[in-house]
């Protein structure tokens, strides 16, 4: 067995409609290895949610999704739902951008995870009860037995996210994919969440995909990352050469564009242009458009998967580094 | 300023008016036999005299009660009058009472309801309190009451269902008005020094006519069925008025041995208000995504 | 919990005060004098002093408005021209057969309505949403009383199957009797163990229960899969199912307690629709209930009679909403908040 | 100094069913003409709250605001119309801040047409002028806002705020909403036309980067009160009080080396319905003593531009 | 056991007064087979003019001023009181001072007296025909003193103590009335007889129709005309036509514009399709009225003809009664459960309509209608109205109808003629001492009505009747609006 936790392989995802059929994921690939924080960014409609649904099965039929995902091993485009429920929340389980509305108002917020924990593993209730309390601890919800019988509305967001994080580890999850669980919440908070996630992976040998369009974040938390454009992931691998040196003309760019505490520059440099209509179908690069390194190849030809360094790839024409043959069919024509 | 070029939206994002009909047209079949048959029963009422084989209202006993046939293709009733031509006239009567119905309790309704959401406090506590004492009476009572006092007859009815119905108007408007009232562009247009009433009319109003529409197009089947509830207990329409709950209400003692006499009339109430609804339906997909089927 | 119940009854009292003015103002419009209309027949100069005292009409409005509201309050609707009795005293003999029609209909409704409006969302789509949707707008476009001809003509018509109209067959009316002991007679009837009175009060209902049910049930069906639809798109579903959770308990406890308050406000209408409805059913079917009653009494001018029971009706009303109000409590959590 | 805008003792006190929510406590600050001052601090700490009283969008519960030398607050609604032309706001989300009903030349048009009385072709010339001021065309006068990106709203937005013309802008969060490779845009136009139109901005964010970038001088909230004002550099490079020095640590560095710099405060946010009585931040706080749980500190100066609300300021290389 | 023998009568409405004082309206099916009067009136052409009923015999004196009537011996109310010429007495003094319903009917009544427990002496001041007065079908019912006293309310709470065949056994108010048999009866019972009567409230015709082709019910209230016979072929079923008292027109109001113009008036008796009516609204059980006194009564005038359906002519009249063409609206009231009235007014209404004539319908109960027509002001042009006397005499429709009032009470044509009124009393006078003279000016009163087109007389109409033709022993009685149960068997 391999030890990728998260394996995603030309995963394309169309959602068909007669108004337009979007093509939300184009050839995407990536993987999360045991026990890493894979982090993956990119700007708002990049596909970064899209995937993630992806990975767990649950983007429902209006989706057509091809490709291969697998998770932990097990394949699952194409599997029913009973099989699905199978991995969901034992092997994998997921947490939301917005702490808010992913607990169900009208419940206790202990009572959502406990039912989250008898769902997937077998046990007494009272067991249960004292594993969510645990897993509450862990989180360092402050006062575990009332935090318990508290319901959402009763909670500030940072404790929401807490209990989301609880309700994943309770489970305990091969993987756990968090879409955004910090972006609704305030920095200082985002600080505590961080810390939460970094320790609880040392401690737990938990695998992470984390998505975020926070470059910050993913340098203070993630392992690699993986920076989605237009429904692909354009560079991917370790965050300390991705953000050190980036490969791909858009990670670059998009770095520049944050305003760092510190910077005292006059103009902040910014990428001209749009995101492509996901609705069109894109001939060559995606992010030619808006490239300052374009050259003619890039209209014409998808660009193949490079690798830049032992475990850094980019889908750039001009992107230095030798070309991985191999992977040139696969990232190949849309 | 050089660091906005290429800054264009994308025209494609947007789709054409004419490629969202055609998609609507295909995924909401129904909405279009909606519109269809409304269209159909509009033309009815507009073209009833060159249409009808019979005058509605001519008496005839030696045709009476006829059982449907070519010449007569509804029949005729206890009076030897053409079903068929009578149930076309109905539908000018149908359609009169939707529109005017709906037409006077949102003149009422939308005003109460735009200035109890957008001013609030007390003055939405006194509107509303005012609108939920006719929202407290069961419905189609209130409209009994009404008539009790005003004396039976179609006009009376109608405004008796309009003020008995309007307060909904009032909610609907109110509730997306204060819903409305927390957009920022309120908020922005009160920065810039626009008055009220201009919010009011000018933001307020444009952006919460949907719900009303959406509404006042679900609610003209109802008010067809109520007004003709309120024929068929002897306090609506009242003849030569061509009603069809009225039909109905005067074949009720035969329709047991001369189906004809009351099923026509009562398919003709069916039919209408399932155009009318499906096209609301339609409508109000059209402009409530929150409702469309499927994700 | 008692601040917010004390609230809600203050409201509920406030808005039947403004019931009040509306039927005292209608009352008030009448064509012509209103004593007149409210006296009906030939009263004698006596009776029209009497009436006019009553009414105190020399007085202001205001005044009389007062003792308007005294009176209601004392229960007093004032005399039926048709039965010539107190108008509270008839409203209350036949109150109860219009509650056991409607109530019935209500938990008709419910039980159907409900579980068939959350198969439809469910299955979005699906054979059983399309049929679901399309029963739903075809119910809702079904005048009441055609429903109600029609079931006759097929039940009674045709097959023969149930009684045409009334509440009970005559002789077992007679023959079996059985101590009104809540008015209800299905109850009655198995109260007393009497079988028979029992399946003749359950045969007889049939059909009204069944007409007065079917626009509503549309319209629950209809709603409950909207808000259905609504909540299965919320986020928190969306979390349940990514834990594995199962569907049907998904469905029928995180998902339907969360449907439960617009659920219970679209019940708390269907009741008030029911109530109307009821007029219009009571009629078709002869039955001995308020609806009956005040169509009898509307064509008889029967003037006290209709604001009574308007009165009576919407009192019912408001406290079926007060009711339900009360439960929005129970549900909703985030309205326990302190 | 002479203040443009002078906020003294401002208040606002929202009712709600569970309590009393003291959104803004006695806030006091000057902004001078063409002067960049920020407002920063975590959500709900009553940095909208200030923007919408300031401009009298909601009323303010004591206090006063003065704007020019003339007191905002006391002013009547018809006095205040003729105001407003001078102090104008651009609100957090573009998406919400348009009216998606009315086209770009009647939204931009507006403020124009009633407090001008600006009509027909001039009106319109006018608009235009505006929109290229942001970077639009006039092909672009007669769609709605739906038809625009996010960028182009707040261009939009900010065309709208502009038509005025204003001394002053309020920015409230005006690139919360939007991805980081357009933030740098508006930005980078907010800069240009301020250089253009030597107008000031108070500036409201949680996003200190974008405060470092922007701001000339910021102030720190925390729960409705300022804990600490100053130069930017010299508050971001030695923070004297520990919510923000707490703040700046906790913000991730896109140094991945730095990644064990995050440092990250523990405990709650008050609830704002049930302040304690000391300072607010005694809970978190980690060199909070008794007295910092007991007496609530006042701001005071420390430097000439600076001042702090803190019992024990923590002390850094002045310069 | 023995099945009992129910009998199951649809009545269109509940009894509402159940004081024999005061019932005056649907009650008589309940008041006849639970109560009895003095006498019973016969079906014409029978050989006696009454039955006795209470009265074994009874004379008048040579002056026509006091009757003696000998009362049935060994009768117990219901209630198990006594009957005898006290009760008797008592229940027509308590009928007659309570001024309520059919009191009028006694008003002439000087002095009563109880001579002994069998005699009743009744003394006038004018000759009355007395035998007449005591067997109306309302008011003239005995009752159980001991009931009176409890009072209007104890009736009314559904209790009933008569001496009749039937005594009241269960009333559930607006759904049925169930009537058991008396066993003491002084008249006896036969093989076949009900044991009991139920009278079931079933306010719809069409409902009652199916009742009766089901079996559910024996007997029914509301036979539409043109039912009767297809109802007639069904099998188990007789409909069927006797004849009747009764007669049906439409008043004109002579004081209301514009029908207070005598021209117009007559313009609106041609627009009436008199043939139409009578063949197929009434399905040819009438006949076209002639005059206001029916055919089967003594005293009608047959020399009159009705006018003529002719809207040319009513088109030439119009234009001579000088109303001018936007005032030639009229409201026409009458029973809105009616079948016959309410297509009779739609057919006039589309007939008027061809001339010019604009008519508002009116329908209503009966009740609401009348209260308005007394009233000018609230009163309609056309008041729909079908009457039959309370005791036989041509006077009840020629007094009661068109006699001037000071205040209407039945007068809704709101006519009055001093000179018509003359030739009325000498009539109503001659009628005690020389019939054939008063005959005379009956027929003259009658012809000024025509003359002066106070109403439109459109038929003389026929009582319809629809049972289970398994029923045997019913009788004819156009005196009567009630089945008598108790002569009636079931095969
Ligand atoms: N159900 C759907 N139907 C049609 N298009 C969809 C659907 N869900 C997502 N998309 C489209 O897929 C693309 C990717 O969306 P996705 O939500 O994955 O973006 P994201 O990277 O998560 O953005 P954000 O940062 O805003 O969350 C977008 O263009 C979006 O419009
Ligand atoms: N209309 C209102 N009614 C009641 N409370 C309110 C209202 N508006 C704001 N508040 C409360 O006042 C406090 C300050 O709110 P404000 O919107 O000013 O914060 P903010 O700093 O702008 O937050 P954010 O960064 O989230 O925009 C918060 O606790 C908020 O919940
Ligand atoms: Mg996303
Ligand atoms: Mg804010």
């Amino acid at each position: 067995m391999s030890d990728k936790v998260l394996e995603i392989r030309n995963l394309n995802v169309t959602f068909p409609s007669l108004e337009r059929n979007v093509h939300a994921i184009r050839n995407c690939t990536l993987h999360v290895n045991r026990g890493e924080i894979l982090g993956l960014v990119g700007e708002s409609g990049s596909g970064k949610s899209v995937t993630s649904m992806a990975a767990l099965g649950l983007l429902g039929s209006s989706a057509r999704v091809k490709g291969n995902i697998r998770v932990v091993g097990r394949e699952i485009i194409d599997r029913s739902e009973a099989e699905l429920q199978e991995i969901r929340g034992r092997k994998v389980a997921m947490i939301f951008q917005n702490p808010f509305t992913a607990l169900n108002p009208f419940f206790q917020v202990g009572r959502q995870v406990m039912d989250a924990l008898l769902n997937s593993h077998f046990m007494s209730k009272e067991e249960a009860r004292k594993r969510v309390f645990q897993a509450f601890k862990d989180v360092r919800l402050p006062d575990p037995e009332i935090a318990f019988n508290r319901y959402p509305h009763q909670m500030s967001g940072g404790q929401l996210q807490r209990v989301m994080i609880a309700m994943a580890l309770v489970c305990e999850p091969e993987l756990l994919i968090a879409d955004e669980p910090t972006t609704a919440l305030d920095v200082t908070v985002q600080a505590q969440i961080i810390l939460l996630l970094r320790e609880l992976v040392a401690k737990k040998n938990l695998s992470i995909l984390f998505i975020t369009h926070d470059l910050g974040v993913v340098a203070a938390l993630c392992d690699r990352v993986a920076v989605m454009y237009a429904g692909m992931v354009v560079e991917s691998g370790p965050v300390v050469d991705v953000l050190a040196t980036p490969s791909h003309p858009y990670t670059s760019a998009l770095m520049k564009t944050v305003p760092a505490l510190g910077q005292t520059k006059d103009d902040l440099s910014y990428i001209p242009g749009q995101v492509p209509d996901m609705s069109v179908p894109i001939i060559g690069c995606a992010f030619a458009e808006r490239c300052t390194k374009v050259s003619e190849v890039c209209h014409k030809q998808a660009p193949p998967r490079r690798a830049v360094l032992t475990d850094q790839f980019s889908f750039c024409h001009n992107a230095s580094g030798p070309v991985a043959l191999d992977e040139i069919v696969a990232g190949g024509r849309l | 300023m050089s660091s906005l070029d290429g800054f264009q939206a994308n025209p494609a994002l947007q789709p054409s008016w004419t490629r969202r009909i055609s998609h609507f047209a295909s995924t909401n079949t129904l909405l279009f036999v909606g519109g269809g048959i409304f269209l159909l029963i509009i033309l009815a009422a507009l073209f009833a005299p060159w249409i009808v084989p019979f005058e509605p209202n001519k008496i005839d006993f030696s045709h009476k009660l006829l059982a449907p046939s070519l010449e007569h293709l509804m029949g005729t009733d206890a009076l030897g009058r053409d079903i068929f031509s009578r149930v076309v006239y109905g539908a000018q009567t149908s359609l009169i009472i939707g529109i005017t119905v709906l037409a006077i309790s949102m003149a009422i309704g939308v005003p109460i309801g735009l200035a109890a959401g957008y001013f609030g406090g007390k003055v939405d506590m006194l509107l509303m309190r005012i609108s939920d004492i006719f929202l407290a009476f069961p419905p189609l009572l209130l409209p009994i009451a009404i008539t009790a006092a005003l004396g039976a007859g179609l006009f009376n009815a109608m405004l008796a269902l309009a003020i008995s119905w309007f307060p909904w108007y009032a909610r609907i408007v109110r509730g997306s008005v204060m819903a409305i009232r927390k957009e920022l562009y309120i908020d922005a247009a009160r920065a810039m020094g626009v008055g009220s009433l201009r919010i009011m009319f000018r933001h307020a109003l444009p952006n919460s006519w949907t719900p009303a529409i959406v509404q006042g197009s679900m609610d003209f089947g109802y008010t067809i069925l109520a007004a003709a509830s309120l024929s068929f207990i002897g306090i609506g329409a009242k003849p030569p008025t061509i009603e069809w709950g009225l039909m109905v209400a005067l074949s009720r003692s035969k329709f047991l041995d001369y189906w004809w006499t009351a099923a026509f009339p009562g398919l003709a109430i069916f039919v209408t208000v399932l155009a009318v609804n499906l096209l609301g339906d339609g409508i109000r997909d059209m402009l409530d995504p929150k409702y469309r089927s499927g994700r | 919990m008692i601040k917010y119940v004390a609230q809600r009854l203050a409201l509920m009292i406030v808005i039947l005060a403004g019931v009040m003015v509306v039927t005292f103002a209608l009352s008030r419009v009448l064509p012509g004098s209103p004593i007149e209309m409210m006296l009906g027949h030939r009263p004698t100069q006596e009776q029209i002093d009497l009436a006019r005292a009553k009414l105190h009409v020399d007085e202001p409005i205001y005044t009389q408005f007062s003792y308007y509201v005294a009176d209601m309050v004392r229960g007093d609707f004032g005399e039926s021209l048709r039965t010539g009795r107190p108008v509270l005293e008839d409203v209350l003999e036949r109150m109860t057969a219009t509650f056991e029609v409607t109530t019935l209909a209500v938990i008709l409704v419910v039980l159907v309505g409900v579980p068939l409006g959350v198969l439809s969302a469910v299955k979005q789509n699906h054979l059983v949403d399309h049929g679901a949707r399309s029963f739903s707008i075809a119910g809702m476009a079904l005048p009441v009383f055609l429903i109600g001809m029609m079931l006759q003509m097929l039940f009674y018509g045709e097959l023969s199957w149930l009684p045409l109209q009334g509440r009970m067959n005559s002789e077992i009316l007679l023959d079996y009797e059985f101590p009104r002991v809540t008015g209800l007679y299905l109850i009655d009837t198995l109260l007393a163990g009497q079988w028979l009175a029992f399946k003749s009060a359950a045969a007889h209902l049939v059909l009204p229960v069944l007409t007065l049910s079917i626009a509503s049930l549309a319209v629950v069906t209809r709603i409950t899969r909207n808000t259905m639809v609504e909540v299965l798109a919320q986020d928190y579903i969306l979390t349940l199912k990514a834990y594995g959770m199962r569907k049907r308990r998904i469905y029928f406890l995180y998902a339907l307690k969360a449907t439960l308050i617009p659920m219970l406000t679209v019940i708390g209408l269907t009741y008030g629709f029911m109530l109307g409805g009821s007029v219009v059913v009571e009629y078709v079917f002869d039955w001995p209930g308020l609806g009956g009653y005040v169509v009898g009494a509307i064509t008889k001018n029967d003037f006290p009679a209709v604001m009574g029971v308007t009165l009576f009706l919407s009192t019912i009303y408001l406290s079926v909403n007060l009711v339900i109000d009360l439960l929005y409590y129970l549900v909703d959590p985030r309205l326990r908040a302190t | 100094m002479n203040a443009l805008l002078s906020v003294k003792n401002l208040q606002k006190v929202y009712p709600t069913k569970v309590g009393m929510i003291k959104a803004v406590d006695d806030v006091s600050f000057d902004v001078a003409a063409g002067e960049t001052v920020a407002l920063v601090g975590e959500s709900g700490c009553g940095k909208s709250s200030i923007a919408l009283s300031l401009l009298q969008l909601i009323s303010s519960d004591g206090g006063t605001v003065h704007f020019d030398g003339t007191d905002f607050t006391s002013l009547s609604d018809q006095q205040r119309q003729q105001f407003r032309k001078k102090l104008s706001i651009v609100f957090q989300n573009p998406f919400s801040s348009l009216n998606p009903k009315m086209r770009v030349r009647d939204i931009v048009g507006e403020p124009l047409k009633t407090v001008f009385g600006l009509k027909g072709s001039k009106l319109e010339e006018r608009v235009a002028q505006h929109l290229r001021d942001v970077g639009l065309g006039r092909e672009h006068l007669k769609r709605y806002p739906h038809e625009f990106s996010g960028g182009q709203r707040q261009r939009i937005a900010i065309a709208r705020a502009l038509a005025l013309e204003p001394r002053m802008l309020i920015l409230d969060e005006p690139t919360a909403a939007l991805d980081v490779s357009v933030q740098a845009q508006v930005l980078n136009l907010l800069k240009e036309l301020q250089a253009k139109h030597g107008l000031s901005f108070l500036f409201i964010s949680h996003n200190l980067a974008t405060v470092n970038y922007i701001a000339d001088r910021v102030m720190v909230m925390y729960l409705g009160r300022i804990v600490e004002s100053g130069p930017v550099h010299s508050i971001f490079s030695s923070p004297a009080h520990p919510y923000t020095q707490a703040l700046l640590a906790s913000i991730p560095s896109l140094d991945p080396l730095k990644k064990n710099q995050l440092v990250a405060l523990s405990g709650e946010v008050p609830s704002p319905l049930s302040l304690p009585a000391g300072c607010a931040f005694a809970n978190r706080c980690p060199y909070a003593s008794d007295l910092c749980r007991t007496l609530r500190p006042d701001l005071l100066s420390k430097s000439e531009a600076w001042a702090v609300a803190c019992h024990h300021p923590i002390q850094g290389e002045e310069d | 056991e023995a099945k009992t023998n129910t009998a199951t009568y649809a009545m269109y409405g509940d009894i509402k007064d159940w004081d024999p004082s005061i019932a005056f309206s649907l009650e008589v099916m309940m008041l006849a087979n639970v109560y009895e009067p003095l006498l019973w009136y016969n079906p014409p052409e029978s050989e006696e003019q009454f039955s006795p009923a209470l009265a074994t015999s009874w004379s008048v004196s040579d002056d026509g001023l006091t009757w003696t009537f000998k009362l049935r011996e060994g009768v117990k109310f219901h209630d198990g009181e006594p009957f005898n010429a006290a009760a008797a007495k008592a229940s027509i003094e308590r009928t007659k001072s309570m001024k309520k319903g059919a009191w009028y009917i006694w008003a002439s009544v000087d002095s009563i007296e109880a001579p002994d427990d069998t005699t009743l002496v009744i003394k006038t001041k004018k000759p009355q025909p007395i035998d007449l007065i005591a067997s109306s079908q309302y008011g003239a019912y005995m009752f159980s003193p001991k009931a009176a006293e409890k009072g209007t309310d104890w009736f009314n709470e559904g209790n009933a103590a008569g001496t009749g065949p039937y005594k009241l056994r269960q009333w559930v108010k607006d759904q049925q009335v169930v009537l058991e048999k008396n066993p003491e009866f002084h008249g006896g019972w036969k093989e076949g007889n009900f044991d009991r009567i139920i009278l079931k409230v079933v306010t719809e015709n069409a409902t009652q129709v199916q009742m009766l082709k089901s079996g559910e019910a024996d007997f029914i209230s509301l036979v539409p005309a043109d039912i009767v016979d297809s109802l007639n072929k069904e099998e188990g079923i007789s409909a069927y036509t006797v004849p009747s008292w009764k007669n049906s027109q439409f008043l004109i109001n002579t004081q209301k514009a514009p029908t207070n113009n005598k021209k117009f008036r007559q313009a609106l008796t041609h627009i009436w399709d008199y043939d139409t009516v009578v063949n197929d609204i009434l399905a040819g059980h009438a006949e076209v009225a002639r005059g206001a006194v029916p055919a089967t009564m003594w005293g009608h005038n047959a020399n009159i003809e009705p006018p003529a359906f002719d809207l040319e002519l009513a088109k030439k009249l119009i234009e001579d009664s000088g109303v001018p063409e936007d005032q030639r609206k009229i409201t026409i009231a009458y029973i809105g459960t009616s079948e016959a009235y309410k297509n009779s007014a739609l057919l006039f209404q589309e007939n008027a309509r061809q001339v010019g004539v604009e008519v508002e319908l009116l329908p209503g109960e009966w009740g609401v209608i009348w209260d308005r027509a007394k009233n000018l002001e609230t009163a309609p042009n056309l008041q729909s109205m079908t009457w039959w006397p309370t005791y036989p005499t041509p006077n009840d429709w020629l007094i009661g109808l068109f006699r001037t009032e000071d205040k209407a009470l039945f007068n809704l044509s709101h006519y009055s003629n001093p000179e018509y009124d003359k030739v009325l009393d000498a009539g109503v006078e001659l009628e005690g001492s020389d019939r054939d003279a008063a005959i005379k000016k009956y027929h003259e009163a009658q012809q000024i009505l025509i003359d002066d087109a106070v109403a439109i007389f459109y038929a003389d109409i026929m009582t319809r009747i629809a049972r289970q033709s398994n029923l045997e022993g019913l009788e004819a009685n156009p005196a009567y609006a009630a089945v008598f149960f108790h002569k009636v068997t079931r095969k």
